[in-house]
This record gives C-alpha cells, structure tokens and sequence, in this order.
C-alpha cells in the first residue's frame, strides 16, 4: 500500500498515523505537504490526519480545504482512489466538498478525549474489511467538534445506501444517547462518500495499532485497506 | 475601506452552542430569553474602490467565510 | 539621546515596581538619569520574576547535580540524560495571576510559555503535566475559573499537539482570590544537540522570529510579582491572547532551523519579551546587543521603544543566526508562515544599546543588568511547631465504611476525570499510562524506555511544617515514579508562595526549600529546573505554601510498568511500609472531623528509599501485579482506587489491635505501598523484605465486587464509583 | 421581540483566527484585503417590552456573552 500523509499547517496527528501506516503496511507513507499541487507517483491511499489545521480558526478544516493539494485530491478521490480522513481529516473533507454534512460543537461544548466503543455496520468496504458486521471496536476520541450533522434528506441518504460505517455504541454494541458522545446525528462516528471511496471518521483508530500499547482495535482498519488494494492490484 | 461580514446558521440548522448559551443564560436568571442562535462576524480592511470591494468580500464570503450549505451570510461595506 | 518621553518621577519609579533603594541603584550604576525606556528595562530585570531577588540565596541550597543531569538550573529548561543519546527536556512553571484575571487566556499562555522552554533547548515536547489549586468549591468565582483554566490548559495543549497526561487538582479557601496553575512541559532531544541561550562570536545577527509584537501584557512581568488587591480587575487590558497554533508552527520551523545547523543560541520571548530575551543572550556569551527596534515586526503602529521591549505578545523567539544560513533559515520561516526579521547584531562592547527612529533608547552596561540585580535575605520566621494529634482523642463521627464513602465523594479524593478528558492524553500514540494512574507512563519513541511523570504536593502539609511538607512533596513524586517501576531521575519545582515580605512567608519559603533539598539529597533527585511565584496573595491573605514538585523518572522497558488497578481475584495484598495511624493533617481529620490540625505526618527518607527500592524491584521482577501508593486519604483510600479501577474488589482484615480503627484505615503515614502479587510468590517476597528490613503485612485478597472488612459493613464498588466520579462533573453542572 | 447582540476584540487583542483568516483569503487569491478581525453575533429572541429587554440583554452579555477583559459587545434590539 503506498499511502501519502497530508500536512497542513498546525496539523498533529500526522506522526501517528504515518505511525500506524508503516506498522499496518509494512511502507512507509509519503508526507504530503499542503501547498502540493499533485500526489505522489503511484498514491493509493490519501490520508487527512487528525490535528488543527489552521487552528480550528473560521471553521474546523474550513481553511484546509482549501488548500492547493486539496485539488489533487479531489481529482484522486474522482478516478476512484481511496481517501481517509480522520478528526481533522473528516472535518476537512466534509469542507472540501468530498462527504456530505459538517462537525458541529460536541453537544457538551467541551472537548472529549476518552476511550470509546464504535459498532462497525457492514464489513464489505475497504474500510472496514478487516472487521466483522456488527462488530464492536475500542478506539479514543479527541475532539471538540465532533457532532456530526446534515439535514435530513442526507441523513436520510446516508442511512438508506448504508453509507454510515461506524456509529457509537455502548461495549456490547447499543446505540443510545448515553454513548453518543458528541451529540452526533444518528451516533454517526465515521460515514463514507456515495461512491464508496472516501471514509472520514471522528475516533483515531491510529491510536490502537500496537499490541504493547494495550490495544489493538484500530489495525483492522488499516490491515483490511492494505487487503483491499493488495486483492485489486 | 472598512465592510463588515456577518454569517449566520440557517434557519433548521441545530446550533449547540446557541441552545447551550440559552441554558446558561436561563440558568444565570436572565429572565425572558426565548432562543438564542450564533453566529459571527468579520470586520474587514480593504483596498480599492466600492464596487470592487463589494465583489471581492462576496467571492470572500462565498468561498471561505460562510459553508453556505449550513450558513448564510451578508456583506455590509461601511465606507 | 532624545526622544518624547516622559520625565522620570518618583511615581513614575513606584509604578514600576522599583523601591526607592533600587532606584539608588540604577542611579549609581549608571551615573545618570535612566530614561523612560531604560527605566522599563530596570524593572523588567529586576522585578522578582526575572530576578529572583527574594528566592536566590535559598535556592543556592538545592542540590542540582547528578551524573545524569546535563543541565541544571539556569537555562530555559533542565537537561537530562537518558542513555542511547537521549535526552528530557523539562521544566514547570506558574501561570497564576494571569490566569486568575483571565483563565482561559491565562492559561493558554501559560501553557505555551512552558512549551516554548522546552523546545527552545531543541526538544520536541512530548507530555505536559498541570498542577491546579482553586478556591473553596462554594466560593462564587471557582467554578468560572475551574472551567475557564481548564478549557484553557487543554485549548492550547490540544491543538498544539502534545498530550497532558497527567497533574493535580484541588480546592482550598486559601486559593479564593489566589488561584495557582503550574504547567510542566517535558521534550525529548539528542543529547549532543541541545541549545543554549549564550551567544558567541561578535556582529553575529540577532534574529527575532516567530509572531508579531503587540501591545500585549506590557508590564505582565510586573503584575506577576504584585500582590493582588480588589482593583486588581482593573488591571485587565494587560492579558496576552495565546496562538497555539502559532506556536505549532513555531515549533516546526524552529526544529528545522535547528537541524539545519543555523542556530548558534537562542532564546524564547517569555515574560518582559525581548528585554529580558536579548539581555540573557548577551550576558551569558560575555557580549553586547545592539537592537534596531525599527525592524521589529509589529502589529500595531506607532508602537514606541518602552512598549517594544516590554512587549509580552506569545509565540516569538530570538536567536543567534550563523550569518552563512541566513538565507536557508529565512526560507524556512517563511514557509511556515512566520516573521523573520534581522533586529540587531552582538558587539564587543557589552552594552546593552536599543536604537529605535534614529535614536538611542536605551544605553545599559549588559552585565549589570542581572548581576546588579538587588538580591534580599529577607527576614524570615520559622513555623509554630504544631502539636502531634493522638489518635485516640479523636472521636470519630462516621463508621469507616460510611468515611470512605464520604471522602471518595468530595473535592479533594475525588476523581479528577471531568479536566483530564478535557486535555488530549492520547496523541503521539505514546501514553502508556494515562492519567488517574500514580505517575503517567510515557513511551519514548518507539521504545523500550519509557518516562515515568507526575507532579505532586501537599500544601496542607506545608502549612503545617514546611520542612516536612517539602520532603514531603519530594518523597510523593518519587514515590509515585517508584510506583509504576520507574527509576527517578531529577525533579523541576514550581514554588508558589506569599508575599515573602511578611517573615512568616518567607520562613514557610525557607523551610519547604530546606525539607526540598534534604529529600532530593537523600533520593538522589536534583532538582534541574524551576520557577517561583511570590506574592500569591489576596488582602494580606497568603495561599498555602505550594511547592509543586514535577518529577521525571525512566523505565527501561515501558511493557513493564506496574499500574494501580487490580489484576485478578485471589491476589494477596500487601502492606508494605510502617503504619502508626498519623491522623495530624490528614484529609480525614479536616474533612470529616472537620479538624485541620496538627503536625503533618514525619518523612523518613531513608525509609522511603529502602521501601521504594524494593518495591520498584518487585515491578522489574515481575512479581507486583499491581501497585499504588499510600498517599492523601491513607489506606483504605489508596485500597478503594486499586478496586475501582477495574472493578475488582478486596476483602480485608480487620485493623490491628493496636492502632484504633480509623486511624490505621486513614491515616497518612508516609512510605508505604499497596502491592499485589501471586499467591505462589508470597512466601518469597515476604523473605525477601525481611532480609533488607522492609516492613510488609498482608491485609487481605483482592476479590468480590465490594470493599470488605471483616466486622464491617461492605461497601459496594458501584456506589463507591458513582461517588468518587460523579463530585466533580455534578458540582460543575451547578448541581450541589 | 428579536434582538442582536455582537461581540468584537479589543483594539490592540490579538485575533489569531482573523490572523489566519487574512492569510487564507490572501492565499485564494481574493484582493486587497488588508486586515480581518473576527466576532461574535447573538441573535435572541426574548419575551417582555423593549426596556426589560435591553436590560436583561445588557446583563446578558456582561455575565456570558462578552468576557470584557478582552471584548467590546453593542446591544440592537430589532423590535
Ligand atoms: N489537572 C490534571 N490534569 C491531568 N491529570 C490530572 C489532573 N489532576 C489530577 N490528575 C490525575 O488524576 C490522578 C490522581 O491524582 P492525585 O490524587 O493527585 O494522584 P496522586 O495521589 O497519585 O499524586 C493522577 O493520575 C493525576 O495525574
Ligand atoms: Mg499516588
């Protein structure tokens, strides 16, 4: 899996996940400087990594979509190519066009970094390949603006094509208000674009890669993207 | 050239910080207060005439300012 | 020398903070009237938070060294090694008045200054710890400033992408109008690539970076060393905004720039900004400055020299520039988006010289500036020594089972979960420990080492007796790096103090730096880093004496830390360390007996030592399945958080005959350790401590859903979790 | 009864967000504009008559809405 990282200014979480890239993949992934205007040679994955890209300022990731390689990553997403953003990264392809809705202030108004449960909705995507339907993962959350909202008729869409991946859930997998942690519409946690291609989610599953870190929830994520593209090459 | 950008939430768009203040500010015993909903504004300097002015803060608001699938804006030049 | 401003007065010297015996000093050093400028520049320097001038005599006292220290006290930050060319970086500092006018501001700026120390010296922060003292939880500011400081702590530390992973947080009348937030930062470096503030070489280029000045927290430096009195508010304009994501920025460029081999010396723009950052880089390289404030970047116009210089705006750093990478480092700065700017050049001269529109501003002998800065031995009174509480006198009101609910329930023992899920403790992929634990565990790199980090204090105990409390706050650190298998290496202190022109201050000063010293000297844990704040004082009214002890330790194999939840059913449980049953200043005493008295419980430090060292052995060796130690709330406390952590329960015997019920299940003797281990290791273990003279009981076997002692009513671990988790969140809902 | 409250930075406060916001514009190519601060608006609908109003809105962003150590705050009512 040859996957590029990108950095926008006041980005933070790009060292973990290049992290978990390398240690899922086996490759290094390439940084992808924001003010690129073409991908490298060869990209299969696009990540939009967690952090505060221009600190959250105007809108979080509203600046960030704009930026020039944003452009390059559009085009990618268009020829099919797999794109990945996390936190900040969803947040700035929700800005940029790329998924539907936006992230809202968490209903609690304050920041929440914790532990969370997330009940994976189907398995037959190449972002949640490496789980099973209706399986329930532990991974953190660190955010303000998480509450994930849309009007209706695309909450409606999103629900109706199966479009929502992961939604937060109790340990043994209930959807209730108590473990939607930021108020999100629906307790949507990660949702992808209708193509199928584009997945941006709240929690950091780079965060649970290693055995010796207590959990290892997150690999699946990246071990069923390196699964998909290695049965498509 | 001073002008003035102001965005707002549409209306059905759910303001958590707007229903949050409004809690608070029930809770401070501020009496009355039916809803609340924010919003923001952008004082901006320019250079250059009016109606340049005028074109550049709507591509400005357009593009960056306002996410106009949630937010609705409006340009003020205050001369 | 001409310019527009104003005369010097006798008032104009007074508002600056400078006594009138002061100002015969500046007279005298320079053989003229200083101007308005210089003037600004005396009491920058001089002023008690760059000078140190009340605190320096007795900090002298500190041992600050050790094979593994590489730098002590004196430089941005404390420098540590820790082998395969690795080096910690840290340093802690107070944030308080600001924060207490501001909070949310107050602290963001705190925490970025502390970041700033610590990259500065080449590090890449890797954890921030916070230490928060507010006032009495019915006081009508503390929940506005609860929320503010923390919001603000973990504003900043969020989105500047460092995880805070772990501090204290308590509440205490005394703080009312006094609030105290320390902020600690730690980074790792290359041992052979850390950097100094000194500047070397003559006409090298002085080149300030990072954001723009304006005219924020002009004379913060001078508010921080005033005492607070009710028009304090008044003072508000001064507060500076912080920009983390400045900073991050800064940060990024700042590691390249020193990777590429373009710095000579360079020094962050903290408190008195660019007066204080240019003096210290000529001073400490034996060089004169000259600066040409007219290349200043700056947001605002018409900004004059005094303002320049005395500056507080955050997120800027000045640096000594090898002239060949010029061109390279300012291409780098602009590629992160941040002012680089040439602002002057060292002379041979050793005068301080700012130019400013074609005048001379300020003319200083550069040396002076800090080895003339007044130094007091100020009169000091020891403590009133305070009786020892017998246990038996004291007629307890509550059953144990009905104490330890109430005690897990209120501020001080509560779980301080609802601020630490405010700060991102999980980015960098590196924390091993989050908080809630003894010390946080923090992964360096890749592995195996690990860092160890805490911060501790007990102010009550200093109250009492300082030189107790101050081994106390020590010994606690170390102890709680002991208690996940870390190897303590050096501590950084923040000390937090009253007005120390009152003698009975400076005689808690005194004493807690003493009790510091012998504890450090004893444990073999310098202290290489540090901050004091005086004044921390309301209408004559003096906080508790706070030294709050930052302490760093390593484990070599982080997979190897031992943490506080039990394990499994059926592990005994060992008591490991001497129990009188010290009632004196505990928190069951004051919370309730609602008796805050006595004499606080006596440190023996070679006791600590012995009984930490077996401990941290049994952690290496495998044979500890679970560690806590005994600390704030005594025994049965310490027993409750091992139980609630995992939800597994402990069934105890009943106290010893000899020591009175709630004295042996709350009382605070001090060295001790909770342990678990395998049914199959107990007879060894229990050999082994005997043979090195470590006391070690067992108490009872881990198990059940309940704490429960014999011939006592069993408390169910839910209800005790719903109280210990649900104080903090409730009290900030407004609720109670 | 509707009315708006906008909350603006001190003169002389630094505005980070405007900083980066100025920057972005600039980036996108949108001219001439020279500096952006940014602010607030509260837009609350409230019972009672127009003095009650505006004093409960004043109190209101003295207590919430404002923190004045660093923001200036204008009260409109609208009617
Ligand atoms: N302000 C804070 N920020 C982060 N963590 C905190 C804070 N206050 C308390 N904690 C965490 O809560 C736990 C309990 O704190 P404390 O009772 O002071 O521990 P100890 O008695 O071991 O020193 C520790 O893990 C500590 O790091
Ligand atoms: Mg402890």
């Amino acid at each position: 899996m040859k996957s590029a990282v990108l950095v926008f200014p006041g980005i933070n979480r790009e060292r973990d996940m290049a992290r978990a890239l390398r240690l899922v993949s086996g490759r290094e992934p390439a940084m992808v400087w924001h003010a690129e205007t073409s991908l490298p040679e060869g990209t299969d994955l696009v990540v939009a990594p967690g952090g505060f890209s221009y600190g959250d300022y105007l809108r979080c990731g509203a600046i960030a979509a704009r930026s020039p390689v944003m452009d390059a990553v559009r085009a990618f997403a268009s020829d099919g190519g797999l794109v990945l953003g996390v936190c900040n990264g969803f947040q700035i392809l929700c800005e940029s066009g790329l998924l539907p809705g936006i992230l809202m202030r968490n209903a609690r108004l304050r920041f929440i970094c914790h532990d969370v449960h997330l009940r994976v909705e189907r398995s037959d995507t190449p972002f949640t390949r490496g789980y099973n339907a209706g399986q329930v993962i532990r991974v953190p959350v660190a955010h303000g603006e998480g509450n994930y909202a849309a009007d209706e008729d695309t909450v409606r869409r999103l629900e109706g094509d199966g479009r929502v991946l992961y939604r937060y859930c109790s340990a043994s997998g209930e959807i209730d208000d108590t473990h939607n942690i930021n108020g999100a519409a629906q307790s949507i946690a990660g949702i992808i674009n209708e193509r199928g291609n584009v997945l941006g989610m709240m929690p950091h599953p780079e965060n649970h890669v290693e055995d010796t870190m207590g959990c290892t929830d997150g690999r699946g994520l990246f071990a069923g993207l390196v699964a998909h593209l290695e049965r498509a090459a | 050239m001073k002008a003035r950008v102001t965005v707002t939430l549409k209306t059905g768009v759910l303001d958590p910080q707007g229903k949050a203040i409004e809690g608070a500010l029930k809770s401070l015993g501020i009496d009355g207060v039916a809803s609340v909903r924010q919003g923001k504004v952008f004082d901006i300097e320019l250079d250059g005439d009016k109606t340049k002015a005028e074109a550049a803060l709507k591509a400005a608001a357009d593009r960056l300012l306002a996410n106009t699938v949630i937010e609705n804006y409006r340009v003020e030049v205050l001369g | 020398m001409s310019r527009n401003e104003p005369p010097i007065t006798p008032e104009l010297v007074a508002s600056h903070g400078l006594k009138p015996d002061e100002y015969e000093r500046i007279l005298k050093l320079l053989g003229r009237t200083p101007t308005f400028t210089e003037l600004g520049i005396f009491s920058a320097m001089w002023n008690e938070h760059c000078s140190y001038k009340s605190s320096r005599i007795h900090l002298r006292g500190l041992p600050t060294k050790a094979p593994w220290v590489i730098q002590g006290p004196g430089e941005n930050a404390g420098v540590i090694d820790i082998g395969d060319g690795q080096a910690v970086v840290f340093k802690m500092e107070s944030h308080n008045h600001p924060s207490y006018i501001e909070p949310y501001q107050g602290a963001t700026t705190g925490v970025g200054g502390i970041l700033r120390d610590v990259f500065t010296m080449g590090a890449r922060p890797i954890a921030c710890l916070n230490a928060l003292s507010f006032g009495d939880p019915s006081h009508p500011k503390t929940r506005h400033l609860v929320s503010g400081v923390v919001a603000g702590v973990g504003g900043y530390g969020n989105s500047f992408g460092v995880p805070t992973v772990g501090g204290q947080v308590r509440f205490h009348t005394r703080y009312d109008g006094n609030i105290l937030v320390n902020a600690m930062a730690v980074g790792l470096a290359d041992a052979d690539k850390i950097f100094y503030a000194a500047a070397s070489g003559v006409n090298m280029p002085i080149v300030y970076l990072g954001s723009k000045t304006g005219r924020d927290g002009i004379h913060g430096a001078t508010m921080a060393s005033a005492e607070f009195d009710d028009d304090s508010e008044e003072k508000r304009p001064t507060v500076q905004v912080g920009d983390p994501f400045a900073e991050k920025l800064l940060l990024e460029a700042c590691l390249e720039i020193m990777a590429k081999g373009c710095v000579v010396a360079i020094q962050d723009m903290g408190a008195a900004g660019l007066t204080c950052s240019a003096v210290e880089m000529g001073a400490k390289g034996d060089l004169g400055v000259d600066l040409d404030l007219d290349s200043v970047p700056t947001r605002e116009t018409g900004m004059s020299a005094y303002e320049m210089m005395l500056s507080e705006s955050q997120e800027r750093m000045l640096m000594v520039l090898k002239p060949e990478k010029e061109k390279e480092a300012e291409a780098i700065f602009r590629k992160w988006g941040l002012d680089f700017a040439i602002v002057g050049s060292t002379t041979p001269s050793r005068r301080f010289v700012v130019r400013h529109g074609g005048d001379v501003m300020a003319d200083l002998p550069i040396k002076e500036l800090e080895s003339e800065a007044p130094l007091y031995d100020r009169p000091h009174v020891p403590s009133p020594q305070l009786p020892v509480i017998q246990a038996r006198e004291v007629a307890p009101s509550l059953t144990t089972a009905d104490a330890l609910e109430k005690l897990l329930a209120m501020p001080e023992l509560c779980s301080k979960r609802w601020v630490w899920e405010q700060y991102d403790h999980v980015i960098g992929g590196n924390t091993v420990q989050r908080p809630g634990g003894d010390a946080a565990v923090v992964r360096v790199e890749d592995g195996p080492k690990g860092l160890a980090l805490t911060v501790d204090v007990t102010p009550r105990y200093c109250e009492a007796d300082p030189f107790e409390g101050g081994k106390q706050a020590v010994a606690e650190a170390w102890r709680n790096i002991t208690a996940v298998g870390g190897r303590p290496l050096a501590i950084t202190d923040n000390l937090n103090f009253g007005n120390p022109e009152r003698p009975e201050n400076m005689g808690q000063f005194v004493g807690c730096l003493k009790g510091i010293a012998a504890a450090c000297t004893a444990l073999d844990f310098p202290v290489v880093s540090g901050n004091v704040s005086l004044y921390n004082e309301t209408n004559g009214r003096g906080i508790l004496p706070t030294p709050s002890i930052g302490g760093v330790g390593l484990l070599d194999d982080f997979t190897k830390s031992a943490s506080l939840a039990f394990k499994a059913e059926g592990h005994p449980i060992l008591l490991i360390g001497d129990t009188q049953g010290w009632l004196g200043q505990s928190v069951y005493l004051r919370d309730i007996c609602r008796r805050e008295e006595g004499a606080p419980p006596p440190v023996d430090l070679a006791a600590e030592r012995r009984n930490g060292d077996v401990v941290r052995g049994m952690i290496h060796a495998g044979t500890a399945t679970a560690v806590h130690d005994v600390s704030d709330g005594g025994l049965l406390v310490a027993l409750a958080e091992m139980a609630m952590a995992d939800g597994i329960g402990a069934v105890l015997d009943a106290a010893p005959a000899a020591i009175v019920p709630y004295a042996w299940w709350f009382g605070e003797d001090q060295a001790r350790y909770i342990v678990t281990v395998h049914e199959r290791d107990l007879l060894s273990v229990f050999t082994k401590l005997k043979a090195v003279n470590v006391p070690c009981i067992q108490i009872g076997l881990t198990g059940g859903h309940e704490i429960a002692i014999a011939g006592e009513r069993a408390v169910d671990l839910k209800v005790l979790r719903r109280g210990f988790e649900s104080w903090l969140p409730d009290y900030m809902a407004g609720k109670p």
